[in-house]
């Protein structure tokens, strides 16, 4: 296992929405073991400040294996993420990672990815492993307005036909929720289909009720507020499906977790 | 003062009473999980002790999230104490722990004297493996309706009592900062026959959800910890340090090494790390390395040579 | 929640008991001179009322500096209560305030019940320029050997007991966080007749200069405000609206219109806003813009409407 | 008067001198108004940070009314002076000033400046001035080697032959402190001579102890932690002299006092 804790370089800083940036990383060995759905944590304060005094946690959206980069989206909502949008390329910034567990890869039968919000990132570091294996997925992204996609594949070099596109106000692909598209896959599927998705609760539940027993399989990735990111703190839980007050914590047991495992 | 005299020959030893640490730097309970989650980022056997997660007698799963919350250059957490029980912790931390040669210092709590009292039991099995049980007296005293014994002299008092009696291990007592008079506390814990005590806990804060209207946290109460509370442990460990003769642990926000070395010169004989660990896994070794060449600039010889007289 | 339901009829103002203000947001004492220094920054007559700086019977000259430390998101003073004392406020200070219309509360401070008491009295003869009188009970106590009266819930009571005796004008009681529990201290100035409370003053820290190995603070010790302490006394405001039926007013570590939000939610009828000033000094009417705005957004009529039940 | 309390922006932004910097921002009104020997606050803090909390004082070192600009030299000695020096031309930074009391414009008889270390800083603002009404004095200025001094007098343009300089450790003009040239100035002159000097406490109190008697008038500027710099929090006390406990407060009743009003 590689796990980085070290300050690495900004080397790719660009806005690519409204409030959205992606933002490229010098870090080799990141890239080189990171896989679909892991997370970094990221230290956004300036260096002999205080404040914000946590790292802030983002999904891997893709590597670059060439330039021993990761790729990261954002979008600015807070104090940590407007400080992130500041600084310039050549900016150190402390990076841990990468964390946690990812997606399963090797997944028998039809794979549909779903993608919302910023959900999209890991769905495309996903969309781009399958690919590049030579398997194939059925991959659906969904925001709120054309503009807050098209820079993002863009970005990422996923090409529009490749994918199934929702927006809400209708401005690019098709109006309405992903659940839209979902749904007519699944309408079309036997059992053995595995789904694969990130994207805000309110999504993830709606593509649990959807699916609900006509997939094998439905991974989630969800998330929380983090301190550490790598399992000291106890902060990042999330309640466990079932009877018993039991928890799972995001950073460690996920934060992907078979949808089955846990209340959404 | 602005001399260097760079000295090969410090001594970075302590003794808290019978509890001897390699050096004074200790990783603080609840932040450092059960050791072994760190062993990527720090080398355990490097540092003082490790203060493992909080024990209780049975397993606990904690309180409803959200658990934690970023406060200006602090944290509020309200992890309610979750914990694998002692049981599992003997069977499936304590090994690792042991295996590794890590100097351990257990945390415990309970909700009445007789669940301290079990703990140290249990716990005295493995006073091999153990070099102190650190108690923490912030717990809800279920007899005195829920106020923590730590925030009464005689509560604090009544469950350390009880515990020397029942194991040889060291007793650290751990007090809580909701005080009004900390050397009230530090003193009961010395008539009762505390080994050594570590302050501070965390401070009792909360934040609001102001678009849900509703307390952020899922307990509404937190624990507040980091650099935000540091002048204000800082401020405890000094009057502990003047009330008590048994050793002081200073503990509160101390992210760099100059707040290691305010610590001890406030009083302490040895500090904890504890929120800088959840920022940057590292930070006690960083900390471990500025105080050491702190004290070799400046020609201290020895962790009690900085204290203010 | 998300809905935006602009409103053009909101009711800003409040009253604390008998004490009117045009708005919730109050200049905190010490934060804001006696007012006149803020002039070239704030419209004083837009804000709920000012607080001035602490005064004694006599003139003080305050503690040796330094006086004055930053902190973690947190600042540290032992300015030593420096004050003109009580004749030349009225005579050189008041006199401005009343003619600029300017709501005026005159916070107070003595080392006996009996200096209260005389303090009370003298300003009782402006009773129509003033607006109301805040007890700072943080102080030493010289009969009670130099504990402060705000510590203890008698020492509290004693004082509060005998200047709502001496006077017509409201009185706030300003509560001192370094208590093991706010409520019962709450409610002792309850009892003995106040009219408002207001919480939190600044909590006791200090820092070391480790170069010079002793005390930062000319005083050794300080008290800490600023955002650092934003949690613990919106935890204490919770609690001692809680406890009290008398208005409450919430202080510490507000900086920008939600942290007013928060402390309103957590049930103060009113803010105070210190450390900020010193920052930034127009920070309150921000602060009150902020709020307004954000009342209107989300259909909130008036103050206490925030609060969370 | 004139008090600016507002975000300016930074135009120039460069380093002089080892951790010396001279920073360059666009507030015109401050350019306008502002006198020798005033200062003014500037915030160091990220945009949506709350740490460092408090602003920094500098002195005004010059200004230029043309491009409607003011310009402070600082050292990086802390966490604020740090932060500041990351900065790029085109940042915002909150601005409050000018500040306080400057020194005396209209002297008669000879007059001597003193700066040491970067409390040359007001020592040239004064000098520029008189200079600029026609007047003349004897300008002394010390530093540690003679790279603190070299790039900051470009910066400030002001010609090496104009003034004397002292070093500690002989790289430029005289080795020594700045109480050399100044003892022989003083061996040379009538009472009638005014010293205005700035400088680390130990040399405004050796300053202090060579002037005694010989001067009719010595200012100084002083130092001390500020909070607000104007005037709300007390907390820039100063002891005056005399047996009474009383205190000054550098910010409004200075930073420039007559030497005989406090201890130095
Ligand atoms: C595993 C994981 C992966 C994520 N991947 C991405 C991503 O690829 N792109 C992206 O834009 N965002 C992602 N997020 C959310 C991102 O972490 C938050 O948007 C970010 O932390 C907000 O920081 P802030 O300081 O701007 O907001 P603030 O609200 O000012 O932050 C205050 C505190 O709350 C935490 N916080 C606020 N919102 C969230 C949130 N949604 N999730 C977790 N913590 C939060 C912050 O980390 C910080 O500790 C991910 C979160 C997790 C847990
Ligand atoms: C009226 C006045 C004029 C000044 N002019 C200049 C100038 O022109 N150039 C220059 O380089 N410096 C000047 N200083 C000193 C400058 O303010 C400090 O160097 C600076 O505040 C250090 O900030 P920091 O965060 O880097 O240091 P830190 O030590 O991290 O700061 C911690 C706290 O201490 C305060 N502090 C630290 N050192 C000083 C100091 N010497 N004086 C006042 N407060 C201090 C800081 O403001 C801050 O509040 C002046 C100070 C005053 C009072
Ligand atoms: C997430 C978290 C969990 C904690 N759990 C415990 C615990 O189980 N037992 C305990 O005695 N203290 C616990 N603490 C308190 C710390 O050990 C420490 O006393 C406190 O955080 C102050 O130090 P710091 O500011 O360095 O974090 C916890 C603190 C945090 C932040
Ligand atoms: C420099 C300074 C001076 C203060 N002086 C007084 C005082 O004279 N009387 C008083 O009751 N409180 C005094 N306070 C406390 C404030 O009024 C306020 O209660 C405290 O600072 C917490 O609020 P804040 O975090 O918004 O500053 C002072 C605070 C500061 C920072
Ligand atoms: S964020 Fe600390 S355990 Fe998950
Ligand atoms: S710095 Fe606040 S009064 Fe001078």
């Amino acid at each position: 296992m590689v796990l980085v804790d070290r300050k690495c370089k900004i080397i790719h800083h660009s806005q690519v929405g409204p409030e959205v940036y992606v933002l490229g990383i010098d870090a080799v060995d990141v890239a080189k073991h990171a896989l679909p759905g892991q997370f970094v944590m990221i230290g956004v304060r300036g260096k002999s400040a205080f404040d914000p005094l946590l790292r802030r946690p983002f999904s891997i959206a893709w590597t670059d294996h060439v330039k021993g980069m990761i790729f990261i989206f954002y979008r600015v909502v807070g104090r940590g993420t407007r400080l992130l949008s500041e600084y310039m390329p050549g900016t150190g910034l402390e990076l841990l990672g990468p964390l946690g567990r990812g997606f399963s890869l090797e997944v028998s039968g039809r794979r549909i990815l779903v993608g919302g919000g910023l959900g999209i990132a890991p769905i495309i570091f996903l969309y781009k492993w399958i690919k590049a294996s030579g398997a194939s997925a059925t991959c659906i992204l969904g925001a709120r307005t054309g503009d807050e996609l098209l820079g993002a594949l863009k970005a990422s070099d996923i090409s529009l036909e490749d994918v199934i596109i929702t927006t809400e106000d209708g401005s690019l692909g098709k109006k309405g929720l992903v659940t839209g598209p979902l749904a007519k896959c699944l309408d079309h599927i036997g059992g053995d289909a595995t789904i694969q998705a990130c994207g805000p609760a309110p999504m993830l539940k709606a593509v649990s009720n959807l699916s609900n027993h006509k997939v094998r399989l439905l991974e989630v990735s969800l998330e929380s507020y983090m301190a550490c990111g790598i399992g000291l703190c106890l902060g990042c839980a999330h309640k466990k499906r079932g009877d018993s007050e039991e928890y799972v914590h995001i950073c460690k047991d996920g934060p992907v977790f078979d949808a089955r495992d846990v209340v959404l | 003062m602005g001399e260097i005299r760079e000295l090969s020959d410090i001594n970075l030893e302590v003794s808290l009473g019978p509890i001897r640490l390699k050096n004074p730097v200790m990783l603080a309970s609840g932040t450092c999980g059960y050791g072994r989650e760190l062993t990527p980022h720090l080398d355990l056997n490097s540092i003082g002790a490790v203060v493992v997660k909080g024990i209780s007698l049975e397993p606990r799963p904690g309180n409803p999230p959200p658990r934690i919350f970023e406060t200006p250059c602090g944290l509020l957490n309200a992890i309610g104490l979750e914990n694998v029980g002692v049981k599992a912790f003997l069977t499936e931390k304590l090994p690792w722990l042991k295996d590794q040669g890590i100097s351990t210092v257990v945390n415990i709590l309970g909700n009445s004297v007789e669940e301290y009292k079990r703990l140290c039991s249990i716990l005295s099995e493995e006073s091999q493996s153990i070099l102190a049980i650190e108690i923490n007296v912030s717990c809800p005293n279920v007899k005195a309706g829920g106020v923590a014994f730590g925030r009464t002299p005689e509560g604090t008092y009544e469950v350390v009592r009880h515990v020397v009696e029942v194991t040889e291990i060291p007793i650290i007592v751990k007090l809580s900062p909701n005080v009004t008079d900390i050397t009230s506390i530090a003193q009961a814990a010395q008539d009762a026959g505390a080994h050594a005590i570590s302050l501070i806990n965390t401070i009792l804060a909360m934040a609001i959800d102001i678009e849900k209207k509703r307390p952020l946290l899922g307990n509404t109460f937190g624990g507040l910890s980091g650099p935000a509370i540091k002048p204000i442990a800082l401020r405890m460990v000094w009057e502990a340090h003047r009330a008590v003769d048994i050793p002081v642990i200073g503990i509160g926000g101390i992210s760099t090494w100059k707040d290691a070395v305010e610590f001890l010169m406030a009083g302490a004989s040895a500090i904890q790390i504890g929120t800088a660990t959840l920022v940057e896994p590292g930070s006690a070794k960083k900390i471990l390395d500025g105080l050491t060449r702190f004290m070799r600039q400046k020609g201290y010889r020895e962790v009690e040579a900085l204290w203010i007289d």
